[in-house]
This record gives structure tokens, C-alpha cells and sequence, in this order.
């Protein structure tokens, strides 16, 4: 967006805030209408996608057997890779992962990680050698703002739609066996990103709040009203307070949400 | 080929119950990605692949420019949960081999000298592949560079034939594509009676050839009846995806 | 968490010998390097990091300018020999992200639209690693753009707090890092009482993060005074690197 | 070569070809004189020089050990590589591989691999872990069009030209012998490239019809007449006609090679 | 610099050089100021950061373990990598390694392998299987000119800090024991660059002195009075008496500096 | 160096029969690739390299020309059979050393100044390794230069020296190379008695090195005479080669 149309938009923006408003009608602390599908990708082990307005997000999750890490010998693996594709928004361009892709990619690591989201101890077939890896990619399908929560909720839908292959142990060799468990999980963080304009929060930016907003926080909680996962995006700052209003905002949100998609 | 296992039973009925001119299920949407210029989706059999074209726009980079033809440029690529072992998301040759022959089979349904200067950019995601993906992805790009309003001389149409077994047959899947004897994609113009892309692995006699390259045109011709719907209904399928 | 390794005794010492509210030594110079702009050199605990700061400059490449602002970049990287285990030169995913969010955590303080069409490039060089890197590199990177003469709003200043057993600690080290059970890195401007950097791992309730946030800030307080300090006194500390 | 010259060219090579001749007096079906010399390179265990008019194209040969595919436990690995060299032409520049030379060297490959021309089950050492990894590398030294062709071609006699190193298995371990073997070879595939201009097929285009033709198709067939691997290029089209007529120019003209080359 | 105060510059320098001065009052075969501090950082096995006039290098040595190449199956491995890291200098830019920083890490690595400085043998604990591998990274903090001598006396520097674990085998397994013991070493070189210009030589060329320089020579000798690794820079020439000058220059510096340094 | 094998038997002649001085066959040729501006191929024992050069032309990206003189660019290259086992085609760290030394052991025989805001590329193959490949290539890169028509002040030509067992002898092949003492290749251009490559890895006495460098330009001065030789029966050659 040029920075002439950037400036009348702001203006635009910044006195519907004024009010309490937003240029797509919703109120400053709505979501706009989220819709999960799962078990899309019928190869995958689990997958999910999910429309947040016109942002469409598809997570495919592969699970596969490799080394532990060696700190960490009797849990299984998980990384999570994000795909800013081209087809999503004029401004991805081909090529290999740059700073936005990498950066939610690993905010979307960390909601997971951090929430202990697996059980990853139940993923180790053979203490220090044998574990389950479980691959979470991220596929950006159409960019309308909010890449950061459409990805996580996702990521977390498509983990509790994959299922894991059963397997048995025989003579040191890992036979596969008929049938599939699915992964287990312990937790269903929900990250809520606010986007600050015009020194109001507002939940869920879409596109066009994202090129005017002056910063972004994204805030993960888990079931249990605790926070796990925070990252503050932008060029501007928060001050003290706006941080505290924001993870109010983000449990009120994500227990909203909980209740929505009954996780 | 496995000797042992057999792909098509002494009915003629391959493994996935259909006949040796028979197509896969084919599902067609136009219009679905609200970034894009325009964008189709297929479901082939159990390919799901979405395209999006961007353009006719300035090149970038500009150096890239042609002051005498419209430059396309086309990017296919798989998503890495679309195969059974995970796919590094790094472009691989085949992925890089598929961009071309894919941009090359679709350059001939264009006036590029209509547009000097300007490029039209094609990308195709492969979010399940199940065989015959690059055919799949002609089909679905050709829709996509038409809703994004550049005029086209005719879509491009494309399907496959092989040899399974000892058997001639349209539209190999994933097993059939990996066990048979041979396999011929072909994109198509049927309005044109041109051959766009053709490309042949595998042993066949010429006579067998001569039969797999008219099973893939007949294939393709079905499958243009349904590109054509699909542009016509284009509104009406869009309309259900964002309810 | 580790069960069996305690992070803090009964007394409430921290294994290196802190208690919970307490910083590590922090150690500042300025203008160390004589080829960059501005330059600082910090050792918080064992972390000995470099920054430099070149610019306001032209950029290059120069279609990377902005016609309406300065553009601020960031490198943030750590010497093979930083670690434990020999690091790649080659930037992680990690760095790159450490670098985004540095650069995020510095622009607040800067007059960005004074300078249009310009560049400011900042690196920082991560000589040893012992918990808590990229807040001791904002603290050196703020000083570099200080000793270029960019002029600023405020210094940026940064500091973790998180918690370790059951405890909420500020300035987390190495151990600390690893085995706790959150981390809080925070960047702050003290006199414009604004929050530039926060990021958060670990597990925490709404309470003991606001006093972790607290806690931070409350560091960050105490570094800011030897950053002021160290710009008062750069010319001084110069002539004994130099002796 | 800047349009202008393309179209001026362009014009004289269509008005030749309405009469069936070419800018350097071939007929339309025509090869130019192709030279071959194998064993070049003493250090390979095989190689060969191909001079199609003056194209020129080295093939090198390496023998190693390694690890067979999962899905191929019996089976030895043949991995065809191209480099597009910057000495021969001023429109090759150094890099890692693009979109030609990679498209080269898989149709080189297939040419290959379809046509079974290498015994692979004779390069097992050891099922499903030890075989022989066949490394093809294909260089090109001079682009006088035509590439796919004498790439082909070099690749075919450097194979011929190739010996392996005899071995035995002692104790579970390979101990190499004295002596060499030759690769053991099935078939000899022969590819040829058509070039279609103003609706008229040529056979092994030079460069400047290369740069004026409107597509090419480029068919491999064995000695059994069979066709076993095809690429269609450019960005033109074919009507199915004129493949019947391609896959008959290519079945007679590979006859012609046979016999001359003694293959 | 622009090639107008280049000019300016070499004018200067020359007439200087005329007289046997040089722009920063230094004799034509005198070092600037050198200061070593060792063992800076603790977390690498060994450290060293050396001061010639403003130029700064540190060089941080790890030791860990890993395979010996096939050809030397008793012997450790070393490596040497240098980062020409952007705060150092305006003109260098983040990235991987360019031909300038490749050439200091090979003229580096020549000078300490070729004059057998480290003992590889005594670095063997499993001969053909495990060995220690010492990783010498040359970081180069502030370029004022020569950062060949920089960097190579740097590396000695931190080879003759550098500890490596104890360790005993036992059942076939490597263990770590308490203690260390120094990196074994045979010699220590030491590096002497010389600048021609205006057909002199000059000692350790600061920053100025290379943008005006023909060409360069970088002699390795060791404590006896052998020659053991040469570099010529640089897009001019030396005769044949220069070369002989250049390495009589370079062993008489390398004993002031041996003397000096204590080496 | 391996005590075991002697590279040198009694009468002092070497493991390929021959003396310490004497150097191995050369075969050179000019004008062998039809593409290139200039072009040469030398067999230097076995070695087998091409060189190729193209310019003087507009420099490609533009932002490298230079607007007081020529920049010459070079590649020096392996090919992945040249060698026992097998080399990746992507250019290892000792390519890029070898480039770049090159480009400056040909630099001095060129009139860059003469030649403002243009490049002349110089692009050499290895196709066969058998030691002392950078010196051969010098010679061939210097005769392919010459015969693309860019003026120059001397012919360059290489040559190498070395310690074998205890002798100093010219022109290491492979074995000797890299179970020798010490290898000292010189490129020199013989008219303006100018060095202009020196390198040298193993150990020598000074006198042993002032020995060497004498005898790799006598060796020098051998093959520049076979180089005006292939200068001056190029046309003779390319006929042979094209009949």
C-alpha cells in the first residue's frame, strides 16, 4: 500500500476507533467469523484449515521416526515451518522462508511448545534413539491479516486431528502395526493477537488495520487461564498498562474462542 | 513393474474400480482466493491443487521485461504434508523441470505479444498429490489465468494416459503411476487441436503411443466440458465457499 | 524444569550466588570500534557482545529506501565460538528472528521520518553467550545508534525477568535460561515509560507475569543509569581501550 | 539475439524451409556430422566427447559406492547432472543449476532410466545396503543448439565406455579386486530432437533455429523400436499429427544413428 | 575510497616512501603497536584477540570430536574459518563468505598446517574413527589493514590457549575426565605481509596503504628459519630480487616479533 | 611425506621417469570453442583444461563496471570427473581462492585502464586434475585472452616447483604433489620478468625457495615458447580440430 492511501486509510481507521468502531463493522475486541475444517489433506497424518475472514490458513502435520534431540532423549520432536506461498498476497514472493515466515512460524512454535500443547514423552519409541517427529507446516493460503492466530488455531486443530501410526517393538526392530492412536495432547493453547492503532487495542487486525497499525502483541493462554507464549511485533511500543490490558484481552478472547470451538 | 501385484483385474476393473477410459472424479472451483488476479481449484481424484494468477502486472524485476511479448512466468510446487514422506519445501529439479514444461503448455493459449512489457505470474500449490499432478495443475492454472481476465485463445486441458499391466489406459492415480509401464501426460486445446505438453516415461510401441495419446486427448475433452462449467457457475461456487 | 537440581537454596541464592531481584555485573563501553559510526561493547554476566551502528546513510541496495523514512536494519549474530557446541556461521532461524525483533525494539526510538530515503544498519556480534543475549545486545545497540549521533527519543534499555522453581527472578543466566520455567525479555525506554521489546516462554499466571514485567523493567531502570553513564564517559574509557 | 535479427532471421529460414532446405544446407531431416571419442577422460571410469556440428558435449562417468533407494533394495542408483559451463556460450552464466540445464539433464536421464539402457540389478554389492552409484555429468562445452540430442548421445557412449572395478566380499566387508568389469548395459537408446518451424518439423536444429522455432519435441526410443521417454519444449504447440510424424522422423533417424554409430 | 582521493592519497604515500616514511611516521619495515590478550572467551576451548594498530581480530578455537579423513586416519582434524564480520568495516556486508574472507581463512589454515604448528597425531583417540576436531574461527572486529598478520598471529595466539577435555576409553567408549591438557604443538609460525608500492616494500600495510597498493606478499616462516607458506595479492607483480628481498624481510620480522612475543 | 615410498630413486629420476628438471608434455591450443571470444586448451601432463574469454563487453550486472578501468573477472572450475572422487559442480572454498588468484596472476598483463567501464571474462575448466592445475590453467587463461583480440603487455605463464623427498624439482604431478615436501607454483610473464603468482605451501630453507622460484620460471620460460608457438598456428590448429 503506498504511504498517500496508507495515511487517508489511517485517518479513516483512526476515527472509527474514535468511536469504538471498526471499517469492517465488527466491534474493537470481535473476531471475525472463524470456520475450521479438518482432515482436509487425507495423506497427512492430521491437518486443518481454517478461514479467519478471508484469511485461510491450511496446516498439514506429517509424523515420522527420527533421533531425539540429545538433551531431551526420551521425547519425540516437533518443529513447525511456515509458507508465506505466493499465491497468497501479491506482496509473498517465491524463495526461501524470510523474516515474516520464519518469525511466525516460530511464534506458532512456541504457543505449542511452550504449553506443553504435546506429550511429547509419549512420542519416544526407543529412549536416545527412536522417537516420533512430528512436522506442523503452516500454509499461508490467502493473507487478509492475522496470520499469527489463524496459524496457531490451525496448527493446534490440525495436532488434534493427526493420528499417529500404532507400532510394536520386535527383536530391537520397530514393526508398524494396523491401526492409528491418536497424538496425545495436554493442552489447547489459543494465541490472541491485538493490533495497536492509534493507542486503542483492537483484536484480530485484518489487512488493512495491519498496514496502519503502530504495533502488535500476540498473547498465548492455555486452558488453565495462564500465559505461555507472548510476542510483541512492530515499529511502535506498548506502554505498561496497555501489555496488562492486552493479556486480559487475550484470556477473555481465548476463553471465548474455547467455548466456540469447545476445545 | 511388480510381477506380482496386479493392477487391473481380468474384468478390466483397475484397482481403483474404474475402467480403462475412465476418468477420475474431477472437481473444478474458479475465483476461490481473494488475493489473486484469479485462481482456480481442482480435485482430481485425490490431487487437490490450488492455482492463482497474478497479472498481467509490471515485471518485477523490471530487467525482466520483454519490450515485444508479455513474459509468464510459473512457479508449481508441493506443499510438504502432500506426499507420503514430508517434502523439504526447497524447490526440488522435478519441481523446477514441472515449472517449465507447466509455463510452456500454457504460453501457446496466450497472445503474448498483446502486452509487451507486463508479465503474468502463475503459482501452483499441490496440496495433495495422488498422480498426474502436473496435469491437474494445467488444468486449474488455465482456469486461473482466465478469471483473471487475461484473454486466452482457448483453455489448456491436460490428462494423462499410460500402460498399466498390458493395458492401455486414461488418468494413471498414484499406484497406477508407480507400478505401470508407462505414462504420458498431455495438455490440450481442444478448440485448437493442439498439443501444448507431452512428455512420455516408460516403453510403449508407437502403436500403443498412438492410442495413449488419443485416450489422453479424449480425457482431456471431458475434462474441458467441466473447466467450462466451472468459469460459467464461477459466482454461484464462490458464493458457497464464503458462506 | 529439572526436578532434581535446585536453582535456588533455601535462602533464596540463586546457583550464581544472586538473589532473585538482583542483575548481573553489567560492564559498558562506547565507541570502541573505529570503522563504525558508533559502537558500543557490553558484558552482561558472561555475554560479551558487540554493536555498531552505520549511518544515517544511503542505502544500498538503493530501491530498499523509503521515500518517506529512514529504514532501520538489524543483524543480530553469534560467533561460532559463542557456545557450547561450534554454531554455524550461516544465520539460524533463530538469529534471524532475534534480528526482526531487535530492530522492532529500536525503532520506537527513532525519529524514523526525519530521515527519509536513508538507512541505519546495526549489528551486533555475540562474542559469548550466557543467557539473556538479546536483551544485552538492545542495550549495545541502543548505545551505537547513541554514539552515531542518530538522534533518539530515549536510550532503549533491555532486561529478562521469568521464573526459576518457584520463584520470579530477574536477569535470567544460562542455567537459569534452560531449566526455568519462563522467560520474559523486555525492552523499555525509561522516560517515555513505553515498552519497545517483550516476548515470553514459559509458563506463568497473569500475576506472576505482571510482577515478572515489573521486575524487568525495574532492571532495566538500573542498566539504563550505567548506559547514560558510559555515554558521559566514552572518551575516557576510548583512551584506556587504546593505551 | 535482439528480436530484429530474430524476425529477419526468421523470415530467411522459412522461406528456405518452403523449399526443404536450411540455412546451412542440410535437408529438414538431416543430422550434421556428429564425431564421437570416448575414454578422453582417463581419471573417470568412463567418458565421452560428442561434436554434433559444433556442439560439443563431454560426458564423464564416475563409479562410487553407496546406499541403494529404500524401494530399490537390489538395485544400483544412476544420477544424471548438467552444467550449462559459461565457456560455451555468452548466454551461460555461472551459478548453481536453472530451469535448463535442469530440464536437460532430466530428459537425458529419462532417455536413460525408461529404456532400462543400465543392468541395474547387476550394481547390487549388497541388497538394500552397499550398490554402485553411477554418477553421469554432463558437460557442455560449446551451444550450438541441439544439446538434448548430443548430451544423449555422449551420455550413451560414456556409459559404453565405462568399467567398473571387479570386487569380492570377504568377512561382510567389499575388498576391491584387480581388474575392471564394463558396465553391464541393456539397451542403447538414441534421442532425437525436432524443432517446429512455420509448421514444418527439422531435425537436430542448430542454434539459430533454435532461437526462431516455435517448439520442439525431443523422443527417445530403444532398439526394439519402442518410444521410451518424450519432452515437448518451447512455447508453441504440436497437433497430434504432427507427433505421429515426429515419433516416425525420430524411429527412422535413431535407425540411421544405430547403424552408423555400430550401436 | 573514490579512485580521486585514491590518487591523491598514493601521491602522498609515495613521496613519502620516496623519503622511507610512510602517513603514520613508521620506518617502511616496522610493525604497528601489537597487543595479545588470551583466553577472553571462556566459553571456547581457546581465545585470543590481537591489536595491530586499530586493526582487531579474535580468533575462538573449539575442540570437539568427530571423524579423521580417510587419507589420515591417525591424525586430529583442524579447520580454519574467518567471518569478515560488517561492523568491522563499511565495506563489508553480511552474507556467507566472499573470496576475500575465503583467502584470509586458506592463507590462515596454510600457515599453521603447513608448518605442522599443531601436533594431529597426539589429537587421534580412535585411530580411522575418532579424532578431535579443532575449529579455528578467525572473527575479524575492525579492519585498519593486514588482516592477514592479524589473523594468523591471532590463531597461534588462541591454538597456544586452547585446552582440550581428558578423556579415557573405556569398553570401547570415549569418556570425559576432569582436567585438560594444552593443544600439543610442534611450532609456531608467524606471518610477515609486505605492500609494494612505488616498488618498495612495506611492512604490515595499514588500510590506506592497501587501497593504494600494487600488489602484496604474505611469507610464513617458523622458529627454524624455514619458509612454510607464501600468498602473492593483488593485481601487479613482483621481480624475482623482490621475492628474494620480500623473504629476508619477512624472516627478520618474524624473529623481532618471536623475540617480542615470546614465542 | 610417506618414508616409506621414495618418489625419487637413486639416479634421480622421479616416479614418471622424469629428471628433477625436466617438465612434463604440453600440448596447447588456440581458438577451440566457437562461442567464445578467445579460447585455448592445454594437456599438461594429464591435465586437461579449457579456457575460454569473453570481452572486452559491457559489464553484466552494470553496477560492476568500473569508471576509470577494466574489471577482469575469472572462474576457475572442476569438473565433477576431473578428479578420483567425484566433486560436487558447486564451487568449494579452494575454487573461489584459486579464482581469485588467477584473476590477479593475469591482471598485470592487461591494459585495464585502457579500457574504462568494461569486463573481460575468463572462465576455465579443469576436465582432467593431475597437479599443478592452476599453473596450467594460467597458461591456457592467458593464451585464451590473447587470442580474443584484448591487448596485452606479456604472455602469463605458470609453472610450478617444489621439494620431492630432498631434491627440488619442477612441474609436481599428482603423487608428487601431495606426498612432496613443499609446491611453489610462480606465473610469470617472461618479457617483463614479473611474477605475478607466487604461493607456496610445505617447508622450505630459503635457499631452497630462491632454488625453486629459479626453476619454476625456467620452466616458465620453456612453455612460454610453446604458447607464441600456439598463437601462431592457431588457424593450422582449429583445422585439424574441425576437419
Amino acid at each position: 500500500m503506498s504511504s498517500l492511501v496508507t495515511k487517508v486509510r489511517l485517518k479513516q481507521i483512526e476515527q472509527l476507533i474514535e468511536k469504538g468502531k471498526r471499517l469492517d463493522e465488527r466491534g474493537l475486541t470481535d473476531y471475525r467469523p472463524i470456520k475450521i475444517e479438518q482432515g482436509l489433506i487425507e495423506r497427512a497424518e492430521g491437518s486443518a484449515r481454517v478461514l479467519l475472514g478471508k484469511t485461510e490458513v491450511l496446516v498439514g502435520v506429517k509424523v515420522e521416526t527420527g533421533e531425539p534431540f540429545p538433551d531431551t532423549p526420551n521425547e519425540g520432536v516437533m518443529t513447525v515451518n511456515a509458507e508465506l506461498v505466493p499465491l497468497a498476497s501479491p506482496s509473498f514472493e517465491p524463495g526461501p522462508p524470510d523474516e515474516n515466515s520464519i518469525e511466525l512460524a516460530r511464534v506458532v512454535d512456541r504457543g505449542i511448545r511452550e504449553s506443553h500443547a504435546i506429550d511429547t514423552e509419549k512420542l519416544c519409541i526407543e529412549p536416545g534413539k527412536k522417537v516420533f517427529v512430528v512436522f506442523v507446516d503452516v500454509y499461508v493460503l490467502n493473507h487478509d491479516g492475522n496470520l499469527i492466530d489463524a496459524s496457531a488455531i490451525a496448527s493446534i486443530a490440525a495436532l488434534m486431528n493427526t493420528k499417529m501410526p500404532n507400532y510394536e517393538i520386535k527383536d530391537g526392530e520397530i514393526k508398524i502395526k494396523q491401526g492409528y492412536t491418536p497424538l496425545p495432547m495436554k493442552s489447547h493453547p489459543i494465541t490472541v493477537t491485538m493490533a495497536k492503532i492509534n493507542n486503542r487495542l483492537l483484536v484480530d487486525p485484518w489487512f488493512e488495520e495491519e498496514q496502519v497499525m503502530d504495533s502488535r502483541i500476540s498473547i498465548a493462554t492455555n486452558e488453565d487461564g495462564n500465559i505461555c507464549a507472548i510476542q510483541k511485533g512492530g515499529s511502535s511500543y506498548f506502554t505498561p498498562q496497555q501489555i496488562l490490558e492486552a493479556t486480559k484481552i487475550a484470556l477473555d478472547k481465548a476463553a471465548d474462542l474455547r467455548k466456540k470451538l469447545n476445545w | 513393474m511388480n510381477e506380482k501385484e496386479k493392477l487391473i483385474d481380468k474384468k478390466g476393473v483397475r484397482l481403483d474400480g474404474r475402467k480403462a477410459d475412465e476418468l477420475r472424479p474431477v472437481k473444478l472451483q474458479v475465483g476461490v482466493l481473494s488475493n489473486a488476479d484469479g485462481s482456480a481449484y481442482i480435485e482430481h481424484g485425490k490431487n487437490k491443487i490450488l492455482a492463482a494468477a497474478f497479472g498481467p502486472r509490471e515485471m518485477h524485476p523490471k530487467h525482466l521485461a520483454q519490450p515485444d511479448r508479455m513474459v509468464l512466468r510459473c512457479r508449481y510446487h508441493m506443499a510438504p504434508f502432500s506426499v507420503q514422506e514430508r517434502k523439504s519445501p526447497a524447490p526440488s529439479r522435478r519441481e523446477v523441470e514441472l515449472s517449465k514444461v507447466i509455463k510452456e503448455s500454457l504460453e501457446p493459449a496466450l497472445f503474448l505479444e498483446l502486452y509487451p512489457r507486463t508479465g503474468v505470474d502463475v503459482f501452483v500449490e499441490v496440496l495433495q498429490a495422488d498422480g498426474g499432478t502436473r496435469c491437474a495443475s494445467i488444468t486449474a492454472a488455465a482456469l486461473a489465468i482466465a478469471d483473471a481476465g487475461v484473454p486466452m485463445k482457448d483453455l489448456v486441458v491436460a490428462c494423462a494416459a499410460g500402460k498399466v499391466d498390458d493395458t492401455v489406459v486414461v488418468d494413471l492415480f498414484d499406484a497406477e503411476d508407480k507400478l505401470g509401464t508407462a505414462d504420458v501426460p498431455v495438455a490440450y486445446m481442444p478448440n485448437l487441436n493442439a498439443v501444448t505438453l507431452l512428455q512420455m516415461d516408460g516403453i510403449l510401441t508407437p502403436d500403443e503411443f498412438e492410442r495413449a495419446v488419443n485416450m489422453a486427448m479424449d480425457g482431456c475433452k471431458k475434462i474441458y466440458a467441466l473447466q467450462k462449467e466451472a468459469l460459467k457457475t464461477k459466482y454461484m461456487v464462490v458464493k458457497e465457499v464464503e458462506e
